[in-house]
């Protein structure tokens, strides 16, 4: 199955996504924000909390006294002054130590002390990264679409036992979906957690906890299964840190997601997903970008040309931060009316539209929610529609629909029926997507053309007026947001001439597209 | 007296459908227990009819089993909120004719909960399934506070505005979320001594208008609901409230 | 869509069938049935039961002292003698008066006695038959494929409720599915019923209870809701002749399952089906035949030739009764196993194969019921795959799988989710069908090409073996029936030369098509 | 002791769902009766989920609900009847060395039923699922007499060709006539002084090994059964009489 699209439609499209991304790049490049600087501290070793509860890392930052240089250069001269490692500085930083003033440290010093720190941070990144390849090599994954599962009882010990059940069930990936609230948290909490609100936190004990379940029931069960969860909201660059640390495959990393749907200021998180995406490219994690979000709070039939735009800026920015294709899962959703006549002919031309538009591209597919009512015997066929649409337009990362999303969230019973009918569907379908060519000038074809065409119009509009006048200006998601409102926007850093990121060199540059 | 039974194929078979997990591993003996389970809950003719492993541990069921419960119709109660809806002509002459003046409206979804689209929908402009939100109607103004928003700062805002008719979504229900804050809401309005004086609505996917006469809400609007179902039963209940 | 058959292949085919029926045909010709003889008279206007119970049809055909003559000859010898009608002359033959000899009658005068009465059976028919077309026209029908539901409570007036419950709920046919023990019945039972097993007895008072709950419904909805019921079994040609009378729409009718399935005789059954059949053209019923019980016994990936065979020796008799094209409601059905990868794959060619061979028929398709479990859920998905078959493919008749298939009779609620399956995705994909093509040479293509090229084999094989000779040989659903043996084969009656059956003068001949 | 509650998402949380159809037209208080139809059957927290008409005086309902029942799974006892099942090769032997001689097998489907699938996929030589049937079994030797066979001609026949085990079949369920059919036979065998010559075996989609126990069978094959399970049971039955 193959649509005629207009190839040079495509290339435009991705020409005006790198015009778009080009000056936010620059933006980017001359700013931290103390997100950023947290992780590198994470990646530096330093864990762990105060008294308080406040997590070491934003102690660091927070008594940083030249932000605006970074945190390396003055972990860096504190370890060079004392010889204590970065997690010795903090922690003394807490009995009342403060750290050394970089300006009295030579810079080659202090780079020379931070050396072996940043080299481990790396190599224990690449060390996950290897050991992922090992498991894929010796535990192959069943081939996509890969059967994507959530947990989110709010307890990690349920969300595992969940987990492990899903796994033997047949899910490939497992995303423990986050407690509500922490988003908008502007740390990451620590330690095992047992409560949350709809959802469970994200901390590295987490992280290690499901993880270590995970390796137990892929051994058992012959294939990998893969963790995921969000590099998202307040945290983003912090939370990558922590799950290249704990090898998750996956995380939800989306470039405006924050700045639409939770008010997250705009500068802050174009600076924090530039610097999670590098992480995540060095750590080999495949991003979910959040297009699904377009659909649940407006029209689905027309928001389809926001999604296929904010796709390509979305790659845009991850090319940036040195991302392969392969690394790079753009989001969409099956969220058109099921009531509306010839509606799955509308979410196979968008599907099968975004596959040819980023063909290296392990696209995650997200079921439908918004039309999901109590009636589970007729949920469970819409999400039978769906389940054929990504199996025909060969989706990569399906998330699979719950007959009881208008409900709860999954029971243990919900997630095993749901992958029941993935399999099934999946299964008797398999190949169909391959033997059917798409009719010619057909509605299929035509929609396709149509929501090419009007992305391109977006994208070249918004390259015209900017990014950020564009977001201010209402074009995506119908909110309003600006330059220097929003969350978070006070943790914005602007770069010194003397700011230093070990990291951001480490990783890979900058440079256009 | 009217009795009911649930129908299968037949007046008063009582024919049920039922699905649980069992955290027991798949054996005839977890079969047998997921039909002990449902004989000891009182049904009769209980038929497993479907019994698997759906993990270690794990067992799925499907039965198919009779009650023997019947309910008396005749004693349940549960007048709609939404009944002989106006169309926006209507409830504008209404409040034009009998209130006098606009009707002050403020609506938000409180606590935690951040699922705005239902009350949007009642309130935006546009509406919902062809049906104009309120803030469409002439006689109407609207306030809408968005999402997350604490019940000390909507009653505050309630007695600064002097608000006619405060409107509240709860979407997420986990471990009674919504119980929890709409109660919260009613008993500070009380305490502020706001609550006689405005017309008080609960809206959200599991409410339904029993619910919020019991949480003390004038009336409660669920699954489905129109923009035009709420605004008249407003601009009624304002209309009344002149009267008396 | 459209499969690239060969049509030589398709015309081969047809040509067998021809050759296979052509001798039955003879047969057909020289011979008559005890259940002709009783359609006949009920034709006339003998109704009614005697003091045990017994049909007046019955007691008629089994006073005949020739029955080769037929039972009209001895009808008209009565009426010309006696000046009573038909009925009158059963009512007498019931209290002792014996039917006249008709050797003693001239042929003109029997056939004078009788023409009224020929005249007002034919005029009924095609009145029911304008009835039909008038409902049609002011009540239109939605489009195909047609929701057909079964009633099976065994009680008229319970299968009642639920049929305009149904119909209310979407159904455009209404099946009553007939009790266990009735098929081989020698007999057509009487009066409305209360008791039946797995289904409720065909009478003609059910037709007609049933038939006037429809209309009722039909003018409610503004459409017309079509009913049906079996001529199948010992009283093919009587049910036939009721249904014709009472209007029903369609009726299943084939020309070989109650030989393979039931034991009846062949002989028997060739002869039965054609009267029935010739009543049928006249009252304008749709047939439906019965190849999906190929598929319940046996393998359904094995049996698609045997299926396809089937429908062109069904044509092949339906044409020779002078029914058009667009009365013959050939049967398939989704029976192959879901847990087979690319299952559908197969069910769409073999789907669009039976489309393209009888592009005029209204085609009718059976849902899913072999692999049903009970588990609903998984149940309700395999029907939506059958619904989607369906819509694709353009079939007529659709038959709603109900998710309890595997477990009971169907409840209100059940057929009501049945059609809320069918409806959500016979919208949502209502032109998928037309909107692709199968790709050239492919899976589908290829499947199709050879469950065709295995048909034509098959019917070879028949054509030169002999139809009876290949039943007796096992060349069909894999049982073995003798040309003399099975049920009701002493109701075979050879005509003698004066042997007289006004319908089927009136009715259209039996030429070679 | 060990109590089992169904679980949704949490240990004992005793989440289970139902659906209906109640004979009442759609209304909120249809809706209503349906939950206090649940609520009286002694579940809690009690959701209707969806609630809509499917027909003139219909409703249709899916309901969420939790129920404070549990089971004492310690007392539950569910043998299988299939266990450790043997190859086709070892039940030969069994039966050679320990029996002596080839077993006649008879079977069939009772009373009206003429679902014969299912006993022919234990019988007939293709076997199901891969597994071979028993006619394919050199010491077994196979009548299978089909469908729709009176309880009385089979035990005639179950006589007169001195049969050792003989497997009935039900399929059709409605209104008990699986469980009457099955009565038949076993009294009958018992008034002719049969039964206790013979491994007497039940089977079906809805039958159990408990089942069958309580209705004074040997055993009880259901949903699922392989050839081999069979064999393997009459093999060592045969094997047990031989030795008592
Ligand atoms: C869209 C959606 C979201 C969007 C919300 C966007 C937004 N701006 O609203 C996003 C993606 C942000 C989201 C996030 C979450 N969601 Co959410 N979400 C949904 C979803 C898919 C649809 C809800 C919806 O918009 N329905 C459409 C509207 C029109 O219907 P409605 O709300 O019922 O409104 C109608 C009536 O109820 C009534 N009404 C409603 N309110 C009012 C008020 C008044 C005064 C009146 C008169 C009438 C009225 O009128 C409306 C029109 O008829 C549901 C699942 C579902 N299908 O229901 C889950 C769902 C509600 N979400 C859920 C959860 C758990 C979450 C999260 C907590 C998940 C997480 N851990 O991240 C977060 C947190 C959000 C938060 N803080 O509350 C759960 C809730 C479980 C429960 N029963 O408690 C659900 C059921 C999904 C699930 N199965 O897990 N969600
Ligand atoms: C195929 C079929 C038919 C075929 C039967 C062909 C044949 N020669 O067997 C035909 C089309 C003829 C038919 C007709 C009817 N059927 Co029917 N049929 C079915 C269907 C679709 C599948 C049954 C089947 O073959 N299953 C596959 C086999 C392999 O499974 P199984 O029987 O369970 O057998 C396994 C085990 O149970 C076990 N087993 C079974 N028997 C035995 C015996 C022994 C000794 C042992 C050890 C093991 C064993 O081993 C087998 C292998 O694992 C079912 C629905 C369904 N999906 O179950 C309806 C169903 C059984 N039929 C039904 C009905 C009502 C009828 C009719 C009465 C309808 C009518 N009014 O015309 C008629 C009458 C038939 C009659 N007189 O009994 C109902 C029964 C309802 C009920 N619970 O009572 C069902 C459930 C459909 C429905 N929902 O309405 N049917
Ligand atoms: C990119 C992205 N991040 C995060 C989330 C989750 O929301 P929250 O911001 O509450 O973590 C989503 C939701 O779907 C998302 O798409
Ligand atoms: C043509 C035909 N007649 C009749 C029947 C019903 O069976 P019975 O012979 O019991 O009436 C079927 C079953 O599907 C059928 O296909």
């Amino acid at each position: 199955m193959q649509l005629r699209i207009d190839l040079e439609a495509v290339a435009q499209a991705r020409r005006f996504a790198t015009a778009i991304v080009d000056p936010i790049a620059e933006f980017i490049a001359g700013h931290s924000t103390v997100a950023v600087e947290r992780s590198v501290a994470r990646l530096l070793g330093i864990d762990g909390v105060d008294a308080d509860g406040i997590p070491l890392p934003n102690r660091v930052v927070d008594a940083l006294a030249d932000p605006a240089g970074g945190v390396a250069r003055a972990l860096g001269a504190s370890i060079a002054e004392t010889g204590r490692t970065p997690q010795q500085v903090a922690t003394a930083l807490v009995a009342g130590t403060p750290l050394s003033d970089p300006a009295h440290t030579p810079v080659a010093a202090i780079a020379g002390a931070l050396a072996p720190h940043v080299t481990r941070a790396l190599e224990t990144i690449d060390a996950r990264r290897a050991e992922r390849a090992t498991f894929l090599r010796e535990l192959p994954q069943a081939p996509p679409p890969l059967l994507y599962v959530i947990v989110a009882s709010g307890n990690i010990y349920e969300d595992r036992t969940a987990a492990v059940a899903a796994a033997q069930a047949g899910a490939q990936i497992i995303a423990v979906i986050r407690s509500t609230a922490q988003s908008l948290l502007d740390y990451v909490p620590h330690g095992a957690t047992t409560e949350g609100f709809g959802g469970t936190y994200a901390t590295q004990e987490n992280f290690r906890l499901m993880r270590a379940a995970l390796d137990e029931v892929s051994a058992q069960l012959g294939r990998y299964v893969m963790l995921t969860n969000y590099a998202s909201g307040l945290c983003m660059p912090e939370i990558a840190a922590l799950a290249a640390l704990e090898r998750l495959d996956m995380l939800l990393n989306d470039s405006m997601y924050g700045i639409l749907f939770r008010d997250i200021n705009m500068k802050r998180t174009f600076v924090d997903q530039h610097f999670s995406r590098l992480i995540n490219a060095r750590a080999g994690i495949i991003i979910n970008t959040g297009e699904d979000n377009y659909l649940t709070t407006a029209d689905a039939v027309e928001q389809a040309p926001a999604v296929l735009a904010s796709q390509f800026i979305n790659e845009a920015f991850a090319h940036r931060a040195g991302m392969p294709d392969a690394l790079i899962g753009l989001g969409d959703a099956y969220e058109i009316d099921p009531d509306l006549e010839d509606g799955f002919l509308l979410q196979v031309a968008q599907a099968q539209l975004a596959r040819q538009c980023f063909p290296a591209a392990p696209l995650k597919y997200m079921p439908p929610t918004k039309h999901m009512t109590g009636d589970i015997f007729r949920g469970h066929l819409i999400d039978a529609m769906f389940n054929l649409t990504s199996v025909m337009t060969h989706q990569t990362i399906h998330l699979c629909g719950m007959l009881t999303e208008a409900i709860h969230t999954p029971f243990l019973g919900d997630r095993a029926l749901a992958l029941a009918n993935a399999r099934y569907v999946m299964g008797t379908a398999r190949h169909f997507g391959d033997e059917i060519e798409l009719r010619p000038g057909g509605k299929i074809e035509l929609r396709a053309r149509a929501v090419l065409s009007a992305a391109v119009d977006l994208l070249a509009g918004v390259a015209g007026r900017g990014l950020m006048e564009s977001i201010a200006a209402k074009v995506f998601a119908d909110v309003s947001r600006s330059p220097d409102g929003g969350r978070g926007f006070d943790g914005v850093i602007a770069k010194s001439a003397h700011y230093w990121n070990p990291f951001e060199d480490a990783l890979r540059p900058l440079t256009a597209a | 007296m009217k009795l009911v039974k649930p129908y299968g194929d037949t007046l008063d078979d009582g024919a049920m459908q039922l699905s649980f997990t069992l955290p027991l591993e798949w054996s005839e003996a977890a079969d047998e227990a997921a039909r002990a389970l449902v004989v000891k809950q009182g049904f009769t003719d209980v038929a497993v009819v479907e019994g698997r492993k759906i993990a270690a541990g794990f067992s799925f069921f499907v039965v198919y089993a009779r009650t023997p419960v019947a309910i008396d119709v005749s004693t349940i109660a549960a007048p709609r909120a939404a009944r002989d809806a106006l169309d926006m002509d209507a409830v504008d002459a209404l409040i034009r004719t009998r209130v006098g003046r606009k009707v002050r409206i403020a609506g938000a979804c409180i606590g935690t909960d951040a699922h705005t689209v239902g009350i949007d929908a009642i309130l935006n402009m546009k509406g919902y399934k062809g049906d104009y939100g309120l803030e469409r109607y002439h006689e109407f103004e609207v306030f809408n506070l968005g999402s997350q928003i604490a019940v000390e700062e909507l009653v505050r805002f309630v007695k600064d505005r002097r608000i006619d008719a405060l409107l509240v979504s709860q979407v997420v229900t986990q471990k009674g979320s919504d119980i929890a804050n709409f109660t919260a809401l009613a008993e500070l309005l009380e305490a502020e001594d706001l609550r006689d004086g405005i017309v008080l609505i609960a809206g959200g996917p599991r409410v339904t208008n029993l619910l919020a006469a019991e949480l003390g809400y004038d009336a409660g609007f669920g699954r489905g609901t129109l923009p035009s179902d709420v605004a008249t039963f407003i601009a009624r209940r304002m209309a009344e409230r002149v009267l008396a």
